[in-house]
């Protein structure tokens, strides 16, 4: 982790709402986090936390209607991502900042081949003519570990597995060897040992290609294993960052904890009950005066139903959002010994 | 530990109908077409009361008569109240464009559902469908009118006998379509996991056709619905202008329109009026179907 | 650990479920899906069996087979004794209140179209004669006894988090007090802080209405947590079947074990030093299944043999038995040279069973 | 995808005989007279010995025998040898129309070919509006351009066509006066020969009116299936890939999802072509196109049993065709469906 | 000079089939190729028969009619040409004798040819028709546009069964007339050019033509009066209000002859009620039971306004007529007595009767209620005659049910169809008639017992009403045998009076005429209603 390196992404204050039939929507309020080179940050949080749209509206991807952004910028390469002009922004997409989405049966355009799919970028931001964007197409498909790489250019995606087109969509995002690539829970839809294949392939390119990564998932034991740092998101907020090593060992937010407790583990021991959290996410009319998590958690005080707690940095390259950080850091203690 | 939704109390399951007029009222288009749908419905239900002249009258010496005070309208090449006869011929033309409508739904959901749900009657009924869509509908129409057009207008007199003969006409070569659409809907939901969950419960085919295919295939039918009054009203007038129809001296839209195009030059507003609210009943009916398809889905209801 | 007293809830007996293709001018059937290929095991009273597996290895198949919401092929299931497989439709009615199902998709498998207490009271309608008040007496104590909100009575499925509608689906499928319920991945689509909830209430409801369970999942962790024993699906068929514990800490069927290592653990320590097995290529298609050992294609150990005869399940301790070639060898290796021909005697009582 | 087709078509032979059979036996229970055309000043026996004539004395299974016959073999013979120069057909009776006492094949390949031009560019021309007004009103959900063609649509599908052509006759050919330019003929010559410029011209010309009513018709049915089906596709999620991609806004939309949301498009155009062949029997009429459709309608008006019995059976035929080349088109434009 | 004025274009708003008058009776047919094949005599616009292919009308006079009226002989100008250059002989008429009255040919035209035993060539120009019995009309044979003479040459091998199947020669017959076809496309167009070998040097002018067919005569009417795209439309059956605001287009004009053809109500002497068994249903088994009451007919009859019918439905085509008989000059009875509309002395008529108005308004006697179905074929003009009819039958206390069926069902005499006007399940029913030529013996001589449809006689027979009347069948005899004019007109006249003012069988409405437009720059168009309406085409001009 080259730490103190000018981060290739930087998101400050990344506000996005919804404009709905019943009202806005604050999807993502306030989020800003940086990436730097080489690094792959890891994202979790609950269903609805806003994980994709955060990483959507980076893009300028969410539809619009019904979707707008409401405020913060996205530093890429000197530019702000969210005020520059469409064809720029397109010249980022899939070209500097490569996207994988969550589910890859239905990502692919099914009437195109795969080929085809996986060229588009290439000649697009390339400028590769259609000889050379082919036998470029084929090294990628070959690189993310697809056999008879050339011959299955010309197949459709119903002719692939769930694991494979999983596989080319990473090849798609890869295509202009992007600095940044975003990963939207790419493998939640995919069987474990599938999983281990796309997580082995992962850390394989990183270390070839060696670009930033954001991996959006909700499966901790994933984070767990390949993540350098974590991102950890709530209501539209992020409410924990941390590297990795240090939030598995000392979450600090309420929720960040109460996660790692639902969990049951596959060697530890095996606990009668399951902890949960319980409750309902919040919805996200109005923009918040409050802690988001307040409703589900179990340390609330008053202060957290008065002000939305502002993020801090409790020990270097660890930030929590929660008025009780601190107290709650002891208590886990307690609770372990 | 609450949940973060909390009520006071447990209110009874209201009727689900109200949900739907709840989202239905959401929706301009259907509501605007309500309004002109109602407004259509009360111009031929009220109008005989308002404008009671009798739209069968003849008064020769008034005929061809232009926009006025005594007549509206105008009147036609007979001397006859064209406002009358609009407020007349259109009780017909919706009775007739409901009617079959709602016959040749009936036909269609029936056929289309069995032959999805069916397997074993899937061929055979398709095979029938095949069949009607490839017949040509003229002589079928023909056929029809030859052989029950006397015993109909015997035991229902000429005007009730006719009617129905009509609706039934239109019906019998219109259901194809919806059908179709609807075979093709319910081999999908047939797939969907909540219909494995009624399975699972014990709850035997025709309770599962009846409570949850015909809800969800519902939306289908309602946009063939629409196009469907659409189409019975047209084939009505071309029906009156094959001889087949009602009554020659018995005004529907379609004859309307019809007797009004020669004099189209002449006299335009004969053709435009019955034009004008032909398509102001069927852009109104569109639009309802708009309206009750998203009301009547709760997920969209729910946005 | 199967306990002998225990009385045996549910047999199944060589099941097999296959699905027809057909091809050709006359839709002749040229070759079967084989979704369920042979696949036998017993659930005793107040246990939950896991079923795991990769997607398409044919657990959902097995679950409705059992429930008799498809027609098997072969074999025989038989629920508190009685042989349900061949069974009509009309029969089977009455049994229906006895078993029941909760479904992988807590969306799919509620009707949109229907309030939550209709959904609900669907059983009742079709099982019972209750009135309506008494109904949605029984609606109610049933939305309590799963901790929704009697409020939600009636609003539609859409409303509700993914939670909540596994809980509504929890609902309908106790409504007739049942005795086995067969739960298919009934918590793969809900958030990881909910799973937990389900399970909870699950497993609550088990302990209080005394419930056998039949718990597919491809979550290997969450069957550690709730289940007693375990059954691990290859291809259509059981590669390895043993009480939780035993499976966990020692699984015999390379799968198996490639399956547990595939498994992410959350902590950082143990994930980056961690040995795995990483699986080359997919499941082959079940209407093809290679000639010998399914998992031959696959296996990081095959040997020669394994490409040609199909193991047969074997057991190999107590309560635990698994189909490999590799515990022939084993066993053939202690038990001297008559072990090796002895496979595959076993695999044609296994093929004929 | 072979077998699929082979055995379609073998599926569909029995389903065609028996609609031979149902077509045969409405016609012959069909009120209606050939003679019917006829001045009442011929006397009776006179009719009766013209009736005789023309066949009708025989049993109707006998003449539905020999339709069949002359259906399937004596006329592909006839056709052969206009072909190939044989003469297989060695003068067998061919199946001659009541009305004008020729062979009903003659008339219909004679007229053919201006049904086919006239409502077959109907169609083009309506599905060329259709496709982008369907395109651009479901990218612009619920705008005004939206509204607007929904509107127009609705119109065009309610107001019957014999209105709409004679407004358009009353309007170019009537209102504008003769000399003006932009007059416009209205009564279709089918004698006219494109040989130069000017005759070019002038079938453009004589074309616009019927053309125009016809593709207004089209258009409307077919623009709202184009909505429906761009609506389905913009929100899928291979879309948000393509934009992630940095593909162009045109691109996304011309080439990924238009391609998607075309499949269903074509088979329900598809589905629509049998209609070409018969004609648009109004449209025709009114225009005096005199295709296949206005012969249809005159040959059931004046009772002319082989001639309606030939081109509904032909109908038919085309129906089942279509059917199948629909669902052929389908897994061809949709790789996801194989057939076999 | 032939072919100067270049091109013209005629519409029929119902297009020909076929151009072989034999073979169909349609008038579309007839009309069409009497532009290209032509009789030996034709009648002028006023009726009077005009030499065509002869010298001159054969006359007892002249001696061309033989004293005993059993054979006529007419005389073939000298010189006459077909269009192919091959001389006319008297051998092609008798060949067209021997084509229509082939027995298997099903010849549309026969009734032409009836009663005559035998048509030789006396030589190349003389042919002589011979009779079984006396004719006093002996104009029929080769007399008008339905009989014309074909070419031997071409229809030779299309005798009998054959007939259908020359299509080409059907559907081009090589004629004598003043233009020859150059493409025949059936129930669509013909092409036309002048015919080289026309007898007349100088004609046709129009050097070719286009015969279009098809539409609705509005729109034939449209393109020769609104749009000027046709030179000539034939019988624009419009209201005359439509008719007159075209012709304000100024692009040309409307025309209108008068003929035969009389729109009437026939009344059903027998009982049509459905509750009768199949077979016995407007059967003289049973009596109507109020039609058959002369003074309920003749109420019928007076509470009509056959002015106003005349001015909503024909205008300058049509004039009222209280007969079945109007013309030509020398038959027409000319009766008036029922123009004036008298709804005051109808019902004083009925209630004399004993028909007394019931609560409903509708009249009644003895338990049976003035209560009927008229029917008619579908036609707008038809239509409106119903309503008005309808309303003024209800001023004076007669319910009438109104039915219209079409055309094609109602004229075809499928014996199978309820619907047919002969089958008659109708109280009464209106469609107009006329008669072939000049003479109407024919024509009366239908009103006799054995005409009268029955099942026995598969429903032909031309008696619609099912009059029975051994006086009227001795007339039709005595008018068979009587050759003097006078006599014939007093006869025919007597006969008409009979059915019509007299008995109230036939309610005469509208004598229609024809209205036919032509644009203002077609010259020379003489409209003729005892012939075809184009049979001076080859005297038309161009306007310059
Ligand atoms: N098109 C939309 N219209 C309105 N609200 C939306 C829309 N898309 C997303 N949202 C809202 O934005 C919030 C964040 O959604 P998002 O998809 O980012 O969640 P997520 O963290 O990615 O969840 P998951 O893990 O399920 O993918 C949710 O509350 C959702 O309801
Ligand atoms: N109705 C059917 N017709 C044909 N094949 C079927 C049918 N249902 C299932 N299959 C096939 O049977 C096999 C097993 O399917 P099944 O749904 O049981 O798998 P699963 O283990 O439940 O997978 P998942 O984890 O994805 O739910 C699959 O290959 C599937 O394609
Ligand atoms: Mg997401
Ligand atoms: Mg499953
Ligand atoms: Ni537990």
């Amino acid at each position: 982790m080259p730490d103190g390196a000018q981060p290739v992404l930087d998101v400050r204050g990344l506000k996005t709402v919804f404009r709905t039939r019943g009202g806005l929507i604050h999807a993502v309020n306030d989020v800003s986090f940086s990436l730097r080179p080489g690094e792959l940050l890891g994202v979790v949080g609950e269903s609805g936390s806003g994980k994709s749209v955060t990483m959507m509206s980076l893009l300028g991807l969410l539809p619009s209607p019904p979707a707008q952004n409401a405020g913060g910028q996205v530093m890429f390469e000197g530019k702000d991502l969210l005020k520059v002009s469409a064809s720029e922004l397109r010249a980022v997409r899939g070209g500097r900042i490569g996207f994988i989405f969550q589910d890859p049966m239905t990502s692919l355009n099914p009437v195109f081949t795969v080929g085809y799919q996986i060229m588009e970028p290439l000649r697009k931001h390339m400028g590769l003519d259609k000889e050379r964007a082919r036998k470029r197409a084929a090294e990628l498909l070959d690189l993310v570990g697809i056999p008879d790489a050339a011959r299955r250019l010309k197949d459709y995606p119903h002719q692939f597995s769930g694991g494979m087109r999983q596989r080319v969509m990473i090849a798609i995002a890869l295509a202009c060897d992007p600095k940044v690539l975003i990963a939207d829970e790419p493998t939640t839809a995919l069987d474990v040992t599938i999983q281990a294949q796309i997580l082995e392939l992962v850390r394989d390119l990183r270390q070839k290609l060696g670009m930033a990564i954001v991996w959006i998932t909700h499966d901790l034991g994933v984070i767990a294993g390949i993540a350098d740092r974590v991102m950890v998101m709530y209501g539209g907020q992020v409410v924990e960052m941390a590297p990795v090593k240090e939030l598995f060992a000392r979450p600090r937010h309420p929720y960040t904890q109460a996660l790692l407790q639902t969990i049951p583990s596959l060697h530890g021991p095996r606990g009668d009950r399951l902890r949960t959290i319980d409750g309902q996410p919040p919805i996200l009319r109005k923009a918040p005066s409050a802690c988001p998590f307040m409703s589900r958690c179990r340390h609330a005080v008053p202060m957290c139903g008065l002000e939305n707690p502002a993020r801090r940095t409790l020990t270097p390259g660890h930030d929590v959002a929660c008025h009780r950080a601190e107290e709650l850091a002891i208590v886990r203690e307690v609770a372990h010994g | 530990m609450t949940d973060a939704v909390t009520t006071t109390s447990a209110r009874p399951p209201r009727n689900q109908w109200w949900d739907v007029w709840d989202q239905f009222k959401t929706h301009k288009g259907a509501m605007f077409g309500t309004v002109v749908f109602f407004a259509v419905i009360a111009l031929i239900v009220l109008g005989p009361y308002i404008w009671a002249v009798d739209a069968k009258y003849i008064n020769i010496r008034a005929r061809d008569q232009g926009m006025s005070l005594t007549y509206p309208l105008g009147t036609d090449q007979l001397g006859r109240d064209m406002l009358a006869r609009v407020i007349a011929g259109g009780k017909t033309t919706l009775a007739v464009g409901l009617a079959a409508m709602a016959l040749s739904m009936l036909l269609g959901t029936l056929v289309g559902v069995l032959s999805g749900f069916f397997k074993r009657a899937d061929g055979a009924l398709m095979r029938l469908t095949d069949l009607f869509l490839a017949l040509p509908l003229l002589p079928l129409l023909l056929l029809m009118v030859m052989l029950f057009r006397e015993p109909l207008v015997m035991n229902f007199g000429p005007e009730m006998g006719i009617f129905i003969l009509i609706v039934v006409a239109i019906a019998v070569t219109s259901w194809m379509n919806t059908a179709r659409i609807v075979r093709g809907e319910v081999l999908t939901i047939k797939e969907r996991e909540f219909v494995l969950a009624a399975r699972s419960i014990g709850t035997p085919s025709r309770r599962i056709i009846t409570r949850h295919i015909l809800p969800s295939v519902m939306s289908p039918i309602m946009v063939s619905a629409t196009l469907g009054i659409a189409n019975a009203v047209i084939t009505e007038s071309a029906l009156s202008f094959l001889g087949l129809g009602f009554p020659p001296d018995f005004p529907t839209w379609g004859r309307l329109l019809q007797d009004g195009m020669p004099y189209i030059n002449l006299h335009p507003e004969r053709v435009l009026w019955p034009a004008l609210v032909l398509s102001a009943l069927v852009l109104s009916v569109n639009y309802i179907g708009d309206g009750l398809r998203d009301a009547l889905d709760p997920r969209i209801r729910g946005r | 650990m199967a306990d002998p007293v225990r009385k045996p809830l549910v047999e199944v007996d060589g099941l097999k479920m296959y699905f027809p293709i057909t091809a050709g001018l006359f839709r002749r059937k040229v070759g079967d899906v084989k979704a369920v290929d042979d696949v036998s095991f017993t659930i005793y009273e107040g246990e939950t069996l896991g079923l795991v597996g990769e997607s398409g290895c044919g657990k959902s198949t097995c679950g409705r087979a059992v429930l008799r919401l498809y027609d098997p092929t072969a074999g025989s299931i038989r629920i508190d004794g009685t042989n349900i497989a061949t069974m009509s439709q009309t029969m089977l009615r009455p049994m229906r209140p006895a078993m029941q199902m909760v479904f992988q998709d807590p969306q799919a498998c509620l009707n949109a179209r229907m309030t939550v207490a209709s959904i609900i009271s669907e059983p009742l309608d079709e099982h019972t004669k209750m009135s309506k008040a008494e109904k949605l007496a029984r609606v109610y104590e049933l939305m309590d006894a799963v901790g929704l909100n009697r409020d939600f009575a009636n609003r539609y499925p859409h409303e509700f988090s993914g939670g909540q509608r596994q809980r509504i689906g929890i609902a309908r499928a106790l409504a007739l007090n049942p005795k086995f319920i067969v739960c298919d991945e009934p918590i793969a689509a809900l958030d990881v802080s909910i799973q937990a909830q389900v399970v909870n209430l699950l497993e609550d409801l088990q302990e209080k209405l005394g419930l056998t369970y039949l718990f597919i999942s491809h979550d290997l962790s969450m069957v550690r947590h709730i289940c007693d024993r375990v059954a691990v699906m290859y291809l259509g068929r059981i590669v390895e079947i043993a009480p939780r514990d035993t499976l966990y800490q020692a699984p015999l069927h390379p799968y198996t074990q490639a399956l547990l290592s595939a498994v992410p653990e959350p902590d950082p320590d143990t994930e980056t030093t961690r040995q795995r097995i990483i699986l080359q290529g997919d499941v082959p298609s079940p209407s093809n299944p290679p000639k010998g050992c399914n998992f031959c294609t696959r296996c990081p150990k095959v040997m020669p043999i394994c490409r040609e005869i199909k193991p047969a399940l074997v057991e190999v301790g107590p309560g635990h038995r698994a189909a490999c070639h590799l515990l022939d060898n084993n066993t053939a290796a202690t038990a001297g040279p008559t072990g090796g021909n002895e496979a595959p005697e076993h695999i044609q009582q296994g093929e004929n069973a | 995808m072979l077998t699929f087709a082979i055995r379609r078509i073998l599926l569909a032979i029995p389903t065609l005989i028996f609609i031979s059979l149902v077509l045969f036996l409405l016609l012959e229970a069909a009120p209606g007279d050939p003679l019917a055309d006829m001045p009442l000043t011929i006397p009776p026996e006179v009719r009766e010995k013209i009736r005789l004539a023309m066949g009708l004395g025989e049993p109707w299974y006998v003449r539905y025998v020999l339709w069949l016959n002359n259906f399937f073999v004596t006329e592909p013979l006839y056709w052969v040898d206009s072909v190939f120069g044989t003469d297989w057909a060695q003068g067998k009776q061919r199946i001659l129309s009541y009305q004008t006492r020729s062979p009903v094949f003659d008339t219909i390949s004679e007229r053919l070919p201006q049904t086919l031009l006239v409502v077959g560019t109907g169609m083009l021309v309506g599905i060329l509006i259709a496709i982008p007004i369907g395109v651009i009103s479901a990218y612009r959900q619920y705008s005004w351009f939206d509204q607007l063609g929904t509107f127009i649509s609705m119109i065009g599908f309610s107001i019957p066509t014999f209105v709409t052509g004679v407004v358009l006759i009353v309007i170019f050919a009537v209102w504008i006066p003769n000399s003006s330019p932009f007059w416009l003929p209205t009564i279709y010559d089918t004698t006219l020969r494109v040989q130069d410029w000017d005759s070019f011209i002038a079938q453009v010309r004589q074309m616009i009116l019927p053309v125009t009513v016809l593709a207004l018709y089209y258009a409307a049915q077919i623009s709202r299936y184009m909505r429906s089906s761009m609506l389905d596709n913009l929100g899928q999620d291979y879309v948000r890939t393509a934009r992630a991609k940095g593909l162009t806004e045109k691109v996304v939309v011309l080439i990924h999802v238009l391609r998607n949301s075309m499949i269903p498009v074509v088979t329900v155009i598809t589905l629509l072509i049998p209609g070409v062949f018969t004609g648009a029997i109004i449209t025709e009429t009114i225009f005096k196109v005199n295709g296949i459709g206005q012969q249809l309608l005159l040959s059931l008006q004046g009772n002319d049993a082989p001639m309606v019995m030939t081109i509904t059976f032909i109908f038919a035929v085309l129906i089942v065709a279509f059917n199948l080349i629909a669902d052929v088109l389908y897994g061809l434009l949709d790789p996801r469906i194989r057939y076999d | 000079e032939r072919g100067a004025d270049g091109h013209v274009n005629v519409i029929y708003w119902q297009a020909p089939s076929i151009l072989n008058p034999y073979l169909s009776g349609g008038t579309k047919d007839v009309e069409s190729s009497s532009l290209v094949i032509e009789p030996l005599a034709r009648h002028d616009q006023t009726g009077a028969m005009v030499p065509w292919l002869v010298e001159d009308i054969p006359t007892l006079d002249n001696g061309g009619l033989a004293e005993d009226l059993k054979s006529i002989t007419w005389k073939i100008k000298p010189g006459l040409l077909w269009s192919d250059g091959t001389p006319f002989t008297s051998a092609d008429v008798v060949f067209t004798y021997d084509y229509c009255t082939h027995p298997e040919g099903g010849c549309a035209q026969s009734a032409k040819f009836e009663g005559v035993s035998a048509v030789e060539a006396l030589d190349d120009l003389t042919v002589k028709i011979s009779f079984a019995d006396a004719k006093p009309n002996p104009y029929l044979p080769f007399v008008g546009a339905q009989s014309p003479i074909i070419q031997k040459a071409q229809f030779a091998d299309c005798m009998g069964t054959k007939a259908p199947e020359c299509t080409s020669a059907n559907f081009g017959p090589i004629g004598t007339g003043p233009f020859k076809v150059v493409e025949f496309k059936t129930n669509d167009v013909i092409s036309l050019e002048a015919n080289p070998n026309y007898r007349d040097p100088a004609k046709p002018r129009f050097a070719t033509m286009t015969f279009k067919g098809g539409g609705d005569a509005e729109g034939a009417g449209r393109a020769v009066l609104e749009t000027g795209e046709f030179d000539y439309a034939w019988n624009l059956q419009l209201a005359p209000s439509v008719i007159d605001q075209m012709a304000a287009a100024g692009k040309g004009q409307a025309v209108s002859a008068f003929g035969t053809l009389v729109e009437r109500i026939e009344v059903n002497l027998t009982n049509p009620s459905p509750s009768l068994p199949e077979g016995e249903r407007s059967t003289t088994k049973h009596p109507h039971p109020f039609l058959s009451d002369i003074n309920v007919r003749k109420a019928l009859s007076m509470a009509i306004d056959r002015e106003l019918l005349v001015e909503v439905g024909y205008g300058r085509a049509g004039r009222p007529t209280c007969d079945l008989v109007p013309g030509p000059e020398v038959y027409a009875a000319k009766n008036t007595s029922c123009f004036a509309q008298d709804i005051a002395g109808a019902n004083k008529l009925l209630d004399d009767a004993g028909w007394v108005k019931g609560g409903d308004g509708i009249r009644a006697k003895d338990g049976v209620k003035l209560s009927m179905v008229y029917q008619t074929s579908t036609n707008a003009v038809r239509q409106d005659f119903q309503a008005l009819i309808k309303q003024w039958w209800s001023e004076i206390g007669v319910a009438a049910e109104l039915k219209n069926v079409s055309a094609s069902v109602f004229f075809g005499g499928d014996p199978g169809s309820p619907d047919t006007f002969q089958k008659f399940y109708a109280d009464v029913e209106m469609y107009a008639n006329n008669f072939d030529g000049t003479d109407p013996e024919a024509y009366l001589s239908a009103y006799t017992c054995n005409k009268i449809p029955r099942p026995e006689s598969q429903w032909q027979g031309e008696n619609i009403n099912r009059v029975c009347d051994p006086a009227y069948d001795a007339m039709v005899a005595e008018l068979g045998r009587t050759a003097d004019l006078e006599k014939r007109r007093e006869l025919a006249v007597k006969m008409n009076n009979y059915l019509t003012v007299d008995n109230h069988y036939i309610i005469g409405l509208v004598d229609r005429g024809r209205v036919s437009a032509h644009s203002n720059s077609l010259g020379g168009v003489v409209l003729n209603t005892w012939d075809s309406e184009l049979w001076n085409a080859a005297d038309w001009y161009r306007v310059k």
